[in-house]
């Protein structure tokens, strides 16, 4: 009888715990690592990956995108489209304030765009060529006019992308050597407290978040650990709770996810969309050679480098476009792995036998082992081939200079063609220099032309229909050997609630994480 | 030339430093007939523990590529690397330590300050700087590690040249109207020869450390197998598959503690005659 | 009464030394007050022999049979506890080196002192006192300074008088003195020696004195012991074992020993132009600066000497360490360059050319050095050595062998040893090697560098006779340097005295050492050791001094 | 020739200080000589690598264009001919003012600054590791001679040296940290544990544990063959004969004779491992994630961060001269010939 008695108080506790557990509970400190640590914290300067990770709290947009990329709210409460699709208005939430107490108003949103980004931030300044003018009508209403309509415009509201400065801080100053660069203000969900360089970045909770009840957690710690396996470890011993994407080898994943109480997931990459790829020099060289190039992207054993590389953490890539970002074509023509068609197409082609120089991405060992996989794939159907050794700004260098036959790249969609896809493909982005143009130099008029109709029509349907025809060039002609989509899966404690719940992942995730009890 | 064998093998260390060394000798010549095929190509499922399949002894690494193959063909990487920059170390170190020691004044003071500024400089830093600017081919590394490790040569060669040069038969062979080269190449060298071969062997277990420490931190050449890039890749599987960082790092340390042996096995087959001479 | 007795001691050396007994069944007994002087030749054992008595064998060495008998008690049985009491305070040994028979990093009084301390013995201000009344007793100047002091910043024979001090601390009953004095200069030596033969009388303690030097035995033994190859050959009073010797190799060594006799001078052709001539030569040494700050320091090795040397004559050049002999020599072979000075050689003044026309010159004056073991190249047979000079100078091969061979004859060596390396030959045979490539380029001039001071006696005099056969038989001229006066007087018909750089005296040598006219030329004679030993030696043969 | 002491008035107390002043000021001035001559060789080395920080800092933050690397070169000065580049660091290092980070915004003294004390501590307690434990081993095993001691000793001394540094450390950490658990494997500290005083020391002791272990045990091999070698030579010398004639207890010669004259070489030899120990301190740095001036450098390297791997060159070679002159300074307090009469 006092068995029974047990089991049910034992269930309802169990129970209770359960609904309890959807509360979310307020407090408690989160561990995570970031790696490589970041140059700096100013958001609007620097936009690499890790400040992005950690800034990405501090600063904020206008807008949030959920796993589909459909825009919530963020800064701005609502916002409308004109019907000719010129001009976009913006209502701002009410009552939010700087880090410093300063109240936050239209005109930073004017300033950060108009004037700070758009000197600091290339890949914004790109876009904002089709803005004719920036308007703030009164405190909280912010209206831009277009010049002709921009399909992608309301993908671009993103915290990487846009984040919205304090005027009163950087008006009329160098933005370069402002003081307050290394405390940055923001009026993200976190404060920036301290920075102990080679060993953490502390934020705390931002104590009058405009959404009341918001965030949940006390303070965060980025962890800067600079070795793979101690970060693995680090994850392992209890002393990090957090492994954003990309922070421990893929080779340590599937033993860290095996551990109890440890979760993990894809999601968070929606809006990056990362698409690896190697770029195949058609400048000058043997890659001019079409049927060169078709026999390289068939000797590629990608099931291979997905499962023993990536451990499963990726996709097979069908073409320019990610499957995760909008108007993908999954029916392209076919690059599948086929070492028969690679030495059909490589006896086809004019390649005299001479030693191919492939340079791989200098990001950790996984992309090294990958290039030693390509490299064997490729000597497997007759291809020499030969690693460069190089480190980060040797790989910048050669890529921008195109000194180089194959090279190893990731790069980010942003959510849309026109965004992140059209730079690599049209002709009039090749230019030296950069490593994130047009390197292969890839000249088709048909695609040049197909990308800029797609960017300014308005009519979605048919933004897909041209978006398709020009993946199906594009794949014929293989400009690039296509390889992955890849994953990068956030692993975590179970008892850390709702990291990722963004189309940005932890980048702005974490204002809604919360923490249960252990 | 017998005695000399005879002194040698009482050493009973510097006789297991040998027979490691000749194992591992012929470990590097039999390489490419005992694996024809590269060391890179990959043959098996990743992380295949040794012992556990046939035909692939201590089993298969990150990405399927046997691991006793790798272990064979980079000892003929560690060992070439060693030898070559001991080489083109002592041709760097022993014209500096010989000028110095015989001219003496000027020539010592400025050759001594020069040496002296390449020593302060922390080695391997320097070497690190040199790969970094040159590209990390086998071939820079080889200059990079010789450039660090000449300076002991100079000083040694150095010492041994002051102590040699009056000494009476050097004051005789001047008299006797031998050119100053012709004296230090006949008379001082040949006689400063056995520390010379003593810090040779030494300088080349260095020089696989180096090489070893250089390809760990991923600055040696990508293209070729070396034990040091065998750690170096096995690095971040450390956890899950501790023997491929393992084995390799065993591989090292008994050849260089081979190279060690038999540094001391020499110095005691050879100075007792010198020492003789100073009795 | 005896204080000390050995019966038939044996000391084995260890497997692979050229042979198995040290020492075979040595016997000896020592009294109180007595002086015993053990003599031999280098390698006979009786260095060994003493090391025995104090328990100080070097490693691997052992004594295997017999036994040391002190105050009833068996040395050879007592443990190391008991033998480490007993050293310094029963009894104390002194060195030959004394240059490094001092602890380097610690100052004259600490080591001192610590005679004291090993065996507690006073307090520690008490053996300050007691140091500096040593230091007094063995006759430093200025103790007080002196006891402050490092062992570099003072001379051999100053170091030699604190190692006699440290041994004398404790008043032992048996002084061990392993040929104290070989190293030092004649002068210094009979300093030393007279120190010892005082403390001797006032602390009556007794004397164990190993030497090789017949003169040494001559001045300060009572009883002597004889050693060849580890045997006791002879053995007896001083006297009479020196003046009537009864064993073969005694005799033979009392033969060998240059006397300070000589005969007439044949009388020289002045007319003839001089071989060689010399006029005021001046060398100074500045040690280079091993700092910007830091001054020079400067020595005058040689100052203003001037002199001629004849076809056919041998002019002997002597005087203690540190009076510019060497100096001199070296610059005559141009291996120095002096600072100013004519040297003339044929006619020509060598001082100051340089590069091919040195070259030229130098095969017209050779040197013989003074070291057997560091003046061949150890990895070069001997017909490379000899032939080296020659072919230098363009001879071809076969001539240069074929005089190699005359040469070994010459020097009475056969002509199997051209395929051998040095190391396989005895330091007489060495010796004999350099002076056969010193005439390998028939030189003018040869200039023999203290060539037999490094050798035993008996082999000495086997060179010399060598050198004098030599020089009539290729009327060679030569300059001998060396500081054994006895030697000099044997070879050369004219000699220079020289001290501090200067020459003291110069002159033929019956007038030189027989009736000297500067006060230093006679104290460095009155300090040669065996005077009266030799005039009674002569007063037997009956040789008029 | 006669005693140099009685060659001129024996050395009064100002005399010596005037020649142990003379011997500093000659030193520091080769070693200013020195440090210019590593700054000139650095800086042309460098300036010879591909790559520039410019292209860097651009790849990092996404998209660069024309316009925007321009700009970052004007900002870096990198745009300037190369011989002003060279001039500016120059008149910039003289007043320790080592030039900007790109990579860091931060300048590089200061950053430097804030790495120093960690490769500082981490060095310093691996050397003074390595000496003690290897004179006190060398000692034990020169006069335990032959006895299994000696052969124990030197095999372990032999199989420190033969390991390769990385390799050791990876091991350790392995063992000690991940499958034992004993001590923290990584970092400087505790993470988010913000303790104060002792605690804290306490907590940057546990984390340095292994990382000076790591780089101690190699170097202390190094000097246990030295000590050792030099005991057994030396106590082959005449004044320790000497000091046994006086009846001295073998331990007492051992250690106020024997030791005292074996510990010059070891100081000389210590001078010369400076060098190396900074070299080592890369390595462990890397695996232990310990935040020193090694690391940094390796960082920059990968980054083309031209100021800070100049930075930590010149710091680390001032170290090492520093280092040098310490040692020598020590020579001379040892051993009377170089203070008296140098």
């Amino acid at each position: 009888m006092k068995a029974l008695i047990l089991l049910i108080t034992a269930t309802v506790i169990a129970i209770s715990s359960t609904v309890f557990a959807d509360e979310p509970v307020q407090g408690g400190t989160l561990n995570s690592v970031i790696q490589p640590e970041p140059p700096g914290l100013m958001l609007g300067l620097v936009q690499n990956g890790p400040t992005q990770m950690v800034a990405g709290q501090i600063y904020e947009s206008l807008l949030r995108y959920d796993h589909d990329l459909n825009p919530m709210p963020s800064l701005a409460k609502e916002w409308s489209k004109s019907k000719d699709g010129l001009t976009y208005t913006f209502t701002l939430q009410n009552d939010v304030l700087w880090h410093d107490g300063v109240p936050f108003t239209s005109a930073d949103v004017v300033f950060s765009v108009d004037e700070f980004l758009r000197e600091t931030h290339p890949r914004l300044r790109a876009s904002l060529v089709y803005v004719d003018k920036i308007t703030a009508p009164d405190d909280k209403t912010v209206v831009f006019q277009l010049k002709q309509p921009f399909g992608p415009f309301l993908g671009m509201f993103e915290t990487g992308t846009m984040p919205i400065i304090p005027k009163h801080i950087y008006d009329g100053t160098d933005y370069t050597s402002n003081p307050m660069n290394n405390t940055p203000i923001g009026t993200g969900p976190f404060k920036f407290s301290k920075w102990e360089r080679g060993s953490y970045i502390h934020l705390v909770r931002n104590e009058d978040y405009y959404v009341d009840g918001k965030p949940h957690l006390d303070e965060i710690y980025y962890q800067v650990i600079p070795d793979a396996a101690s970060r693995a470890i680090a994850f392992e011993t209890g002393k990090v709770d957090l492994l954003p994407g990309g922070s421990v080898e893929n080779f340590d994943i599937p033993r860290l996810i095996a551990m109890d109480n440890v979760c993990s997931t894809n999601a968070g990459w929606e809006f990056f969309g990362p698409h690896s790829w190697m770029w195949l020099n058609m400048h000058e060289g043997p890659m001019t050679d079409k049927n060169l190039r078709k026999a390289v992207m068939h000797a590629m054993d990608r099931e291979f480098a997905r499962d023993a590389l990536w451990n499963g953490n990726g996709d097979l890539a069908k073409g320019p476009i990610s499957s995760v970002t909008r108007f993908h074509e999954a029916d392209t023509p076919d690059i599948t792995f086929n070492p028969d068609k690679a030495r059909k197409y490589l006896a086809a082609s004019d390649y005299d036998g001479r030693t191919l120089r492939l340079l791989p991405l200098p990001y950790g060992e996984t992309w090294q082992r990958w290039a030693e996989a390509t490299r064997q794939n490729l000597s497997d159907i007759g291809i020499n081939v030969e690693i460069m050794a190089t480190d980060v700004a040797g790989w910048n260098q050669k890529v921008a200079n195109w000194d180089f036959d194959m090279a190893f790249t990731y790069l980010y969609q942003y959510g849309d063609p026109a965004l992140g896809v059209a730079r690599t493909f049209i002709s009039s982005n090749i230019a030296k220099g950069s490593p994130w143009n047009n390197v292969s130099g890839y000249i088709n008029e048909e695609v040049d032309a197909l990308f800029a109709e797609a960017a300014i029509q308005a009519d979605d349907t048919k933004r897909q229909e041209l978006y398709t025809r020009a993946q199906n060039v594009i794949v014929d002609d293989v400009p690039v050997a296509w390889m992955l989509e890849l994953k990068f899966p956030t692993i975590y404690r179970c008892n850390l609630k709702n990291p990722v719940s963004t189309a940005i992942g932890v980048n702005d995730g974490l204002r809604d994480a919360w923490l249960a009890k252990k | 030339m017998s005695d000399f064998w005879f002194r040698y093998c009482k050493n009973r260390g510097a006789v297991i430093g040998l027979i490691i060394l000749v194992f591992v000798i012929a470990c590097a010549i039999a390489a490419p007939f005992a694996f024809p095929r590269s060391p890179w190509s990959m043959v098996q499922r990743p992380f295949l523990p040794p012992f556990e399949m046939e035909g692939l002894l201590l089993g298969t690494d990150a990405l399927g590529r046997n691991v006793l193959s790798g272990l064979f063909h980079g000892a003929r990487v560690s060992l070439l690397v060693g030898l070559v920059s001991t080489i083109v170390a002592l041709t760097i170190g022993i014209p500096i330590g010989a000028c110095a020691g015989y001219y003496g004044n000027l020539v010592d003071d400025f050759l001594m300050r020069f040496t002296e500024f390449f020593q302060t400089i922390p080695s391997f830093a320097l070497a690190i700087v040199l790969l970094a600017i040159f590209q990390p081919t086998l071939g820079y590394v080889i200059l990079s590690i010789a450039i660090v490790s000449w300076p002991p040569v100079a000083r040694l060669v150095r010492a041994e040249v002051l102590s040699l040069r009056n000494r009476e038969f050097i004051e005789a062979a001047t008299l006797s109207g031998q050119s100053n080269l012709r004296i230090i190449w006949h008379q001082i060298l040949p006689n400063a020869l056995p520390p010379i071969i003593v810090l040779a062997s030494l300088m080349v277990a260095t020089a696989i450390l180096l090489e070893s420490s250089l390809s760990f931190l991923g600055l040696s050449d990508p293209n070729v197998m070396s034990w040091g890039y065998m750690i170096g890749a096995a690095r971040t599987v450390l956890r899950t598959a501790w023997w491929l960082s393992f084995i390799p790092g065993i591989a090292i340390m008994l050849t260089v503690l081979a190279l060690n042996l038999i540094g001391e096995g020499l110095n005691d087959a050879l100075n007792p005659r010198l020492r003789s001479l100073e009795k | 009464m005896t204080l000390l007795s050995v019966k038939n001691l044996s000391i084995a050396l260890p497997t692979g030394s050229d042979r198995a007994l040290a020492i075979k069944n040595l016997s000896f007994t020592l009294d109180r007050g007595e002086v015993l002087c053990i003599v031999g030749e280098s390698g006979s054992g009786k260095s060994m022999s003493a090391n025995a008595l104090i328990g100080l064998l070097p490693e691997g060495v052992t004594s295997c049979e017999g036994s040391i008998n002190f105050e009833e008690v068996d040395l050879l049985k007592l443990n190391e506890d008991k033998m480490q009491a007993l050293r310094g305070r029963d009894i104390s040994m002194i060195f030959q080196e004394p240059l490094s028979a001092l602890n380097p990093l610690m100052r004259i009084g600490d080591q001192v002192k610590e005679v004291f301390e090993a065996h507690n013995l006073l307090t520690p201000s008490e053996r300050r006192k007691r140091a500096l009344e040593l230091l007094q007793e063995v006759g430093l100047p200025d103790p007080i300074k002196m006891i402050d002091a490092y062992p570099f910043q003072l001379s051999g024979g100053q170091r030699q008088r604190v190692v006699i001090a440290m041994a004398l601390a404790l008043k032992p009953k048996i002084l061990i003195a392993d040929e104290p004095t070989t190293a030092l200069d004649v002068t210094t030596q009979a300093q030393i020696l007279n120190l010892i033969e005082e403390l001797r009388r006032k602390y009556g303690m007794a004397v164990l004195f190993i030497t090789h030097d017949f003169g040494v035995v001559a001045d300060i033994a009572d009883r002597v012991i004889v050693m060849q190859s580890g045997e006791v050959v002879e053995a007896g009073q001083a006297n009479a074992v020196l003046m009537s010797p009864k064993h073969a190799y005694t005799r033979a060594l009392l033969d060998a020993i240059p006397r300070l006799s000589f005969g007439e001078a044949p009388p020289k052709p002045t007319d003839q132009i001089p071989i060689l001539s010399i006029s005021n030569l001046s060398m100074t040494f500045r040690s280079r600066s091993s700092g910007i700050f830091r001054k020079a320091r400067v020595v005058k090795a040689v100052i203003d000497v001037s002199f001629n040397l004849h076809k056919g004559e041998t002019i002997g050049i002597v005087g203690e360490s540190g009076s510019g002999k060497s100096t001199l020599g070296r610059c005559l072979v141009r291996l120095l360059v002096p600072d100013k000075g004519i040297i003339k050689v044929g006619g020509q003044d060598i001082s100051q050319i340089s590069g091919d026309s040195l070259r030229q010159h130098r095969r017209r004056i050779q040197m013989v050095f003074q070291d057997p073991f560091s003046s061949l190249n150890p990895r070069a047979k001997i017909n490379r050595i000899l032939t080296e000079g020659l072919i230098a100078y363009g001879t071809d091969k076969d001539t240069a062998q074929a005089k190699a061979h005359d040469l070994l004859k010459l020097v009475g060596l056969d002509a199997s040893a051209m395929q051998r390396f040095p190391h396989e030959f005895s330091g007489g045979q060495r010796q004999r090697i350099g002076i056969a490539r010193a005439l390998a380029l028939n030189p003018e001039v040869i200039i023999a560098d203290e060539a037999v001071s490094a050798l035993d006696v008996s082999i000495q005099a086997q060179v010399l006779d060598l050198l004098a056969d030599l020089k009539d038989r290729l009327n060679l001229s030569m300059i001998f340097i060396s500081h054994d006066l006895r030697v000099a007087a044997k070879v050369c018909d004219r000699i220079i005295v020289m001290h501090a750089g200067k020459m003291v005296e110069f002159g033929p040598t019956k007038q030189v050492l027989g009736t000297p006219k500067t006060d230093y030329t006679r104290s460095l004679l009155n300090a040669i050791p065996g005077q009266d030993f030799e005039r009674a030696l002569a007063k037997q043969h009956g040789i008029k001094l | 020739m006669p005693p140099l002491w009685a060659q001129r008035s024996y050395t009064t107390l100002q005399l010596r200080e005037h020649i142990l002043l003379a011997y500093i000021a000659e030193r520091l001035v080769k070693a200013a000589f020195i440090l210019i001559a590593i700054l000139v060789l650095n800086f042309m080395l460098i300036h010879a690598a591909p790559g520039d920080p410019a292209a860097v800092m651009a790849g990092e933050a996404g998209a660069a264009d024309e316009k925007f690397l321009q700009d970052l070169r004007i900002r870096f000065g990198l745009d300037q001919p190369f011989t002003v580049q060279l001039w500016t660091y120059m008149k910039g290092a003289i007043q320790l003012d080592l030039g900007y980070s790109y990579r860091q915004q931060m300048p590089v003294a200061e950053l430097i600054w804030e790495r120093l004390p960690a490769t500082l501590l981490l060095t310093m307690t691996a050397f003074v590791i390595s000496v003690i434990l290897g004179v006190v081993a060398g000692v034990l095993a020169a006069q335990k001679q032959g006895t299994w001691w000696d052969t124990v000793i030197s095999t372990f001394a032999l199989l420190f040296y033969a390991t390769p540094l990385f390799w050791f450390a990876l091991m350790a950490s392995l063992l000690f940290s991940v499958v034992l658990g004993w001590l923290p494997g990584f970092g400087y500290e505790t993470i988010g544990g913000n303790y104060t005083g002792l605690r804290r020391a306490l907590d940057i002791g546990t984390h340095l544990i292994l990382p000076a272990m790591t780089l101690g045990l190699f170097f202390t091999a190094v000097y246990m063959r030295m000590t050792r070698a030099t005991m057994l030579e030396i106590s082959r010398l005449d004044f320790v004969k000497t000091a046994r004639a006086k009846g001295l207890r073998n331990s007492v010669i051992q250690r106020r004779h024997v030791l005292r004259n074996a510990l010059l070489p070891v100081i000389t030899l210590a001078g010369l491992q400076a060098g190396q120990i900074v070299g080592g301190a890369v390595l462990t740095e890397t695996v232990f994630a310990w935040p020193g001036i090694g690391r940094l450098m390796f960082e920059a390297i990968n980054q083309r961060d031209y100021n800070v791997i100049l930075g930590v060159f010149f710091v680390s070679a001032a170290m090492v001269l520093l280092f040098n002159l310490i040692t020598d300074l020590l020579y001379g307090v040892v051993d009377p010939r170089i203070r008296i009469t140098k």
